[in-house]
């Protein structure tokens, strides 16, 4: 892998997008704004670098942007569509669970999708109820597609290009907040593959399982520990879908305890999946049970201090560990 | 304007059953082949349904035969279709075998998606079959898509997509022809109006008469046909198709048809929505009666021949439901398989 | 209450709706071939009996039929409205999620939504992938709704009256198979509420927790393996959102053992939620880890072979129960 | 056919440049200070937020003042509308007030949905107004089944619906303006076609030229309408609302106008999708000055009183701007409440 230099999240999406669309000529980008390089910027340039027919604009019509991705893969694209925030997923979710993700199951394994969604999740923007959701627990219920969530810039490239190289539909949900937030990204061609979770940060007292942007609030939570003599392995799963039960288990056999963390609402989210895996495959393990953070039960509210207040942050995570270890 | 519509209507309708005759023995007898092929699957498998042996069911597609015969006739292998929860006419017409067919509708493992799928979702990648489809209106943009990728692609082949009047009203359709229409894609939707979408009349799910009337609202042609004339069909479907073939966009044609029997099966609900006197109306217009008086009175067969061609089909259609019944059930092993591919990652 | 008579689910259904239309003038209900009754007769003479007026068929139009429910109980009716089939749900998600759900919460609490929306939920009659599903899970995750699953021909129409009485959002998911099963139903008029669950059966080893169909295969389990001398408590929490937390936690405190059951898909199912507060409220109580009976990670396949071979049943209920205890 | 289209569109826009002058004093005075109260509210909100002081910030009216007051003038409470994320000028038009919706914008307490909205969902059940709205074609399916509501419950009430150019291809409009028809509900489908998206060009979303064409589609009719003119949509609103409240059915009204600022806030994204000249050659069509001109040319009122109709709307817009700020955040405790209705079920 060639040398690396610090970029931003967003930038590091775009670094993924421009080699997946040198290395696949039947592979385009297409979304609402992608010309005009996305309103989140990640595209910026790429339509001037590839041209109309490789990169273009949809009508506001979500049904018809999953449809084209869904009908252009099945006969020998590979194509890349953005839905621009994933709180839009309701506007396509037939085509995605009850096309996308059964088609090839409903053909016998005749039919083979290559198609690549890109959505953008997350608040603390305060953008409202309805373009601040994480909406992953949808998803991954749904089987027939997988579902990456990059925390950082390294993976937002590299599971950009491994979901564009997979040939079964793959969503990237990339996280707003994330989008400005900088590190090393290698120039040229990685893979983050799909259903390999990373250890963040080693530990020895308990585990925090995080997805996406919770895994930068655990890690500043784990410095915070560390303070009060608490060491925190920090896992990220980096996928919902496939999901990496084993790194999670053999964390747990380790640390004897787990906190699941995510930004989507807790009841109904996906850490009631990791938490049921948990204590189902590591039972005699735990010394507590795993608790889980996430938003509480309400839609994202608009005003900045209720904002703040309905966000689960590192001090949300502190907090819950603390009472987890009675400190 | 449902009156100009109506009279539009009529008028078409009127063109259409003069051409008839115009066509060439050739094209007159594949059309023929094609509409007996289907009535024929259509009545034993709606025999097969109503003796409780085909699992969940089907919708019959006799009486709209000359929709997909008219249409298909002039798509090839390359060609892609879309089709719906009454799909088995459409896969029949673009070259669809009985023996997979009737496999697949008993859940068996040599049928066309192994038992998985079955008669709501009864596929052909190989024919360019994208799929019958459950979901009323998901193959619009699914043939959007694929119309797309072969323009992408540079590749001549054109995607047709076939959807009823009740289906019209999704949002889907409505993406998908705009897109379509937006990209210049070669997409042909072709609106199977049979006048009900299952126990609902098309005056109960829309003002207008004439769904081909949506068509201006994209800035693509929209056209009706007499859905019971092959002929008609064919002739309509010729222009779109070169249209289409030759960048000149999609095109919507409307088919004025009925289907026979009940939404599901042959006798169905029982539900009371139509009159008696309405489907021996329409049974007057018979698609494959009236292609074989147009034969015959031009000299193009005899009726012996055209008894030649039952008898065949007939015993197609015997062994492969045979076929079907003798094959065996997927094994258990197989459910969990099929969900994800497997090919590596290419780099 | 008045007196009683047995009879099948589907009917149950249509005495709650005959109920709800009669006492509530500015009550209507609309769907697609609710004229005829509805595909599934839950309907069927109510039509006849109510008019035109009352009620009504709607284009194959989810997204209109959701907003008809929503924009008319914003303003003043109490609507009731059907989705033939819950695997349409993703027709309409944009419709239920962002403003079904939120519309209350975004103005602040000034809308008040008093809608039904009713649907049909699973498997077992070889419908195959796309009408076959339960998604409950995608609907529970979603804070502004409530969402009752029925298991019986009592509870469908005690529920449908609840449901339609109550001024919140509130799905009514019913099951196909359910339909023909009867049980004595009371005449005239009587609720189950929203979010007390039924102990079905008591029991002192183990507890099954099962949604709607699960808890009739939990109930024959839990006759198998009384035989065995495994006395199990079966816990119907009849609705999903709310869900009764305290009457599930009381019982594993008696039994401290459980078992969650739905048909739904097991990875990111409602189980999981289910499972994760089992530990998390009642960890010290538990002689064995909460495990999950659901459908596989795949389609519905449409072989019947395929699908009896999917869908869980009082069978696989034992076998879990069996290995949980080592028996 | 857009070439027909076009002209078409000229000549509707001609015809409504003549109309102006038509109207009484009143009703000329009352467009202008709808107008005028939105631009000043939007001129300041848009300040505040290249200040960075609104969160989340806003999608600013100006330049399409003239559709929200020339549609809103012949609504009462008991109306109904929904609006989109460009929704500050039709809740001003519809009654608001400068000082809850600051405080929206704001997210403060007294804000009009105490500050759980802001900007993009900004309402009041009171005046009618039942919400902006974040999703494009959000509101067309509510408005739908408001207005089935008002025609149920036997009210006069109309509800009339707001959506863009974009919006239009979504599924939602195509489902609810059917609909609409279908039950000949009083509902108005406002079509506010400025031309473009986000960053993408009408000729980007769609190869139409007047979306109105759409309309009969629907068995609907539609009309295009010169939105730089408050009169003119005025005089088509009054005919659709007409129509509605005696049980006529639904109207499109599409009225071409342009915002003169980006999609979000004043200098957005700094995007390049549109030319300098493009805006300027609009603003000669300015709606404020325009009416103003009308209104004196008409002697309906002296620039001094034009003057003195800034004047006040200014003092009212930096009190509620005061107000705004001086206002607390709501308490953190709010945070779950709303989220559903306590009242106990209705026996
Ligand atoms: C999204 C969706 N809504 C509803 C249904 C239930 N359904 C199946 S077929 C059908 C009627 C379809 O009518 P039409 O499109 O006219 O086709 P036809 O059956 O007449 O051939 C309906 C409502 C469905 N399968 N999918
Ligand atoms: C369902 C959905 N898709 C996409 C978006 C993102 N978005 C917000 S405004 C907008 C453009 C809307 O254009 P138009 O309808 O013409 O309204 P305008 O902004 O021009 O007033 C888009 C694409 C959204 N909010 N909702
Ligand atoms: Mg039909
Ligand atoms: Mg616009």
């Amino acid at each position: 892998m060639t040398e690396a230099r610090s970029l931003p999240y967003v930038s590091a999406i775009n670094d993924g997008l421009r080699q997946i669309l040198r290395e696949q000529d039947n592979s385009f980008l297409a979304g609402e704004d992608l010309k005009a390089g996305s309103v989140f910027g990640f595209a910026n340039g790429i339509h001037e670098k590839f041209g109309d027919e490789r990169v273009f604009d949809t009508p506001i019509s979500e049904k018809g942007i999953i449809g084209l991705g869904v009908g252009a893969a099945a006969v020998g694209c590979r194509p890349i569509v953005d839905i621009m925030y994933m709180d839009f997923l309701g506007e396509c979710m037939d085509e995605i669970a009850n096309q996308m993700a059964k088609m090839r199951y409903m053909f016998g394994g005749a039919a083979t999708l290559p198609v690549t969604v890109l959505t953008m999740a997350g608040g603390g923007m305060n953008m409202a109820a309805q373009h601040s959701q994480c909406l992953e627990a949808w998803l991954a219920h749904l089987p027939g597609i997988k579902v990456a969530c990059p925390s950082n810039a390294y993976d937002a490239k590299g599971m950009t290009i491994a979901a564009a190289r997979d040939d079964n539909p793959v969503f990237v949900v990339y996280n707003k907040l994330s989008l400005a937030t900088k590190m090393e990204v290698p120039k040229g061609s990685y893979e983050v593959p799909l259903g390999q979770a990373a250890i963040r940060r080693e530990g020895t007292d308990l585990t925090i399982v995080a997805i996406s942007r919770m895994v930068n609030e655990a890690m500043t939570a784990a410095e915070e520990l560390a303070e009060l003599g608490v060491s925190v392995e920090v896992i990220d799963p980096r996928s919902v879908s496939p999901f990496d039960t084993d790194t999670v288990i053999k964390s747990i056999k380790k640390t004897h305890r787990a906190l699941v963390a995510h930004e989507a609402v807790k009841f109904g989210g996906f850490g009631g999946e990791i938490a049921a895996q948990i204590q189902e495959l590591a039972f005699d393990y735990l010394d507590a049970p795993v608790m889980r953070v996430g938003a509480p039960f309400c839609p994202v509210p608009f005003s900045p201090e209720l904002e703040k207040a309905y966000i689960p942050d590192a001090k949300t995570i502190v907090k819950t560990v603390k009472e987890m270890l009675a400190l | 304007m449902s009156l100009s519509a109506n009279k539009k209507t009529k008028a078409v309708v009127a063109a259409a059953d003069e051409q008839g005759a115009g066509l060439s023995e050739e094209i007159m007898k594949a059309l023929h082949l094609k509409m007996v092929r289907i009535r024929r699957f259509e009545l034993e498998a709606g025999r097969l349904m109503e003796e409780n042996k085909v699992p969940g069911g089907l919708h019959l597609y006799v009486g709209e035969e000359a929709v997909a015969a008219g249409v298909m006739q002039h798509l090839n292998n390359e060609d892609q279709i879309t089709s719906t929860h009454r799909g088995h006419g459409h896969l029949i017409a673009k070259g669809g075998e009985f023996k997979p067919m009737f496999a697949e509708l008993l859940g068996r493992a040599p049928g066309y998606c192994r038992g998985k799928g079955g008669s709501m979702h009864i596929s052909s990648m190989e024919l360019g079959m994208l799929g019958a489809n459950g979901i009323v209106g998901g193959g619009q943009p699914i043939a959007m898509g694929a119309a797309f990728a072969n323009k992408f692609l540079k590749r001549q082949s054109v995607a047709v997509t076939f959807f009823g009047d009740g289906a019209a009203n999704e949002g889907s359709v409505h993406e998908s022809m705009n897109m379509a229409a937006l990209y210049k894609l070669p997409c042909i939707f072709v609106c199977e109006n049979n006048g009900y979408s299952e126990y609902m009349s098309q005056a109960n799910s829309m003002v207008i008469v004439d769904i081909a009337d949506r068509a201006a609202g994209y800035g693509m042609p929209g056209v009706v046909v007499d859905g019971m004339d092959a002929t008609a069909v064919y002739q309509a479907t010729e222009q779109a198709v070169e249209r289409a073939r030759t960048g000149g966009g999609p095109t919507l044609i409307e088919c004025k048809t009925y289907r026979y029997y009940d939404h599901v099966g042959m006798r169905g609900m029982g539900k009371n929505y139509r009159t008696e006197d309405e489907v021996e109306e329409w049974k007057k217009r018979d698609p494959i009666e009236a292609i074989e008086r147009q034969m015959i009175a031009a000299g193009l067969c005899s009726q012996a021949q055209i008894d030649a061609v039952y008898e065949s089909v007939n015993k197609d259609i015997e062994d492969a439901i045979q076929f079907a019944f003798d094959a065996p059930f997927p094994d258990p092993s197989e459910l969990l398989e099929d969900v994800y591919c497997e090919s590596e990652a290419r780099k």
